[in-house]
């Protein structure tokens, strides 16, 4: 399941909800995580762009690889202003094993920050200002930069 | 004509244009100076699939998206 | 914090307090980790005994671990029993950095595993049977077991 | 005195016995054929710290714990 929000997450009521949507299909863990936006560099909110039918390609192609060692994930993430201290981004991993479970939900986390299509904003004084120093080309970018 | 869409941040409007291939498109876009800072950094999507040549055959109605550095969560 | 708590875990409402407890104090990263009692060999539930003062220093030591880093941990744990897709145990980590919350919840459930002093039966038929196969002995075991 | 206690599975009630070490403890210990097999896999704290040495002294009133594998989760 891939989610999109406006604004923040509901972080308990989603956690809540994918729980009880898994808990009778014997999967022994669950681990979410639940980014939240911090207090740092004088930021009021962060602000986010997605691309939702790259999102949506990136997503299944984790559903699949999860699916090959019995897992599942899932994911939530806001569009547009996310104040500080709320949350923008939970992913998850269902898994029947623990270990299978700790290594997916870091491997899925990690693929997320270099991969997803999505953008980030530092909303500073009400201007929205693109994160580009902590942002993350994508694999294989550039193509069109070597051109005549 | 091929549509050329510039995602997030780039705040530039789509163009239509009548290109055959990503190697012309990489010429054309590279002769704008709002875009040749870009090109270096940005992924490349064909009707929402990610490509990795320049190779890659362009048909009319095809999709193109520039896809600048990324940072969810 | 570490909690004991008589048969299953109210596992939405423990997720939804620690997270709500913690929102303000700039942690970007929470990760809860989840156990479910999964249903296979034919068992009803789990049971669990815990010697309480050990497990007490354990979990220090690993706040002291995880304060080294800027982070927290948590952990809820059952004694008696716990049906079937019931969840026994909670875990989670707080931190302001994404890659040392997927590391430390890593480590720190690995390291419950093989170290906390709690001891799991199979309920089965009504009968507790010690889960002696899965169980692991504490580092250092079998110092009484060389003696003349 | 010192107590001896058996966590978890091993089911059998405290001892109060008269040892000055754990290695006292040790061979006391292995003539219960009842605890023999438990030895092997038994950690063991003392005070309710974990000990790792055989020459831990033990003084009256000393709390012994013995702790089979365990299986959280």
């Amino acid at each position: 399941m891939l989610e999109l929000h406006q604004g923040p997450l509901e972080v308990s009521a989603i956690l809540s909800r994918w729980y009880e949507s898994q808990k009778s299909f014997n999967y022994g863990a669950y681990i979410p995580f639940v980014g939240t936006v911090r207090e740092e560099g004088g930021i009021e909110a962060l602000s986010f762009d997605i691309y939702e039918p790259i999102l949506q390609r990136w997503f299944e192609a984790w559903q699949a690889r999860a699916a090959q060692q019995g897992a599942i994930v899932m994911m939530a993430h806001s569009i547009g202003d996310v104040p500080v201290h709320g949350s923008s981004y939970i992913s998850a991993v269902f898994s029947p094993q623990r270990k299978v479970a700790l290594s997916l939900i870091a491997s899925f986390v990690e693929d997320f920050k270099a991969q997803a299509p999505i953008w980030k904003y530092d909303v500073i004084g009400g201007q929205r200002v693109y994160a580009r120093a902590r942002s993350t080309p994508i694999v294989g970018s550039g193509l069109l930069g070597g051109g005549a | 004509m091929v549509s050329v869409e510039f995602l997030g941040p780039i705040g530039k409007s789509p163009l239509q244009l009548q290109v055959q291939s990503l190697r012309e498109l990489s010429a054309l876009l590279a002769q704008d100076p709002e875009l040749s800072a870009w090109l270096q950094s940005c992924a490349v999507a064909v009707n929402d699939v990610l490509v990795s040549s320049l190779d890659t055959p362009l048909r009319s109605g095809d999709r193109v998206a520039l896809l600048p550095p990324v940072c969810g969560g």
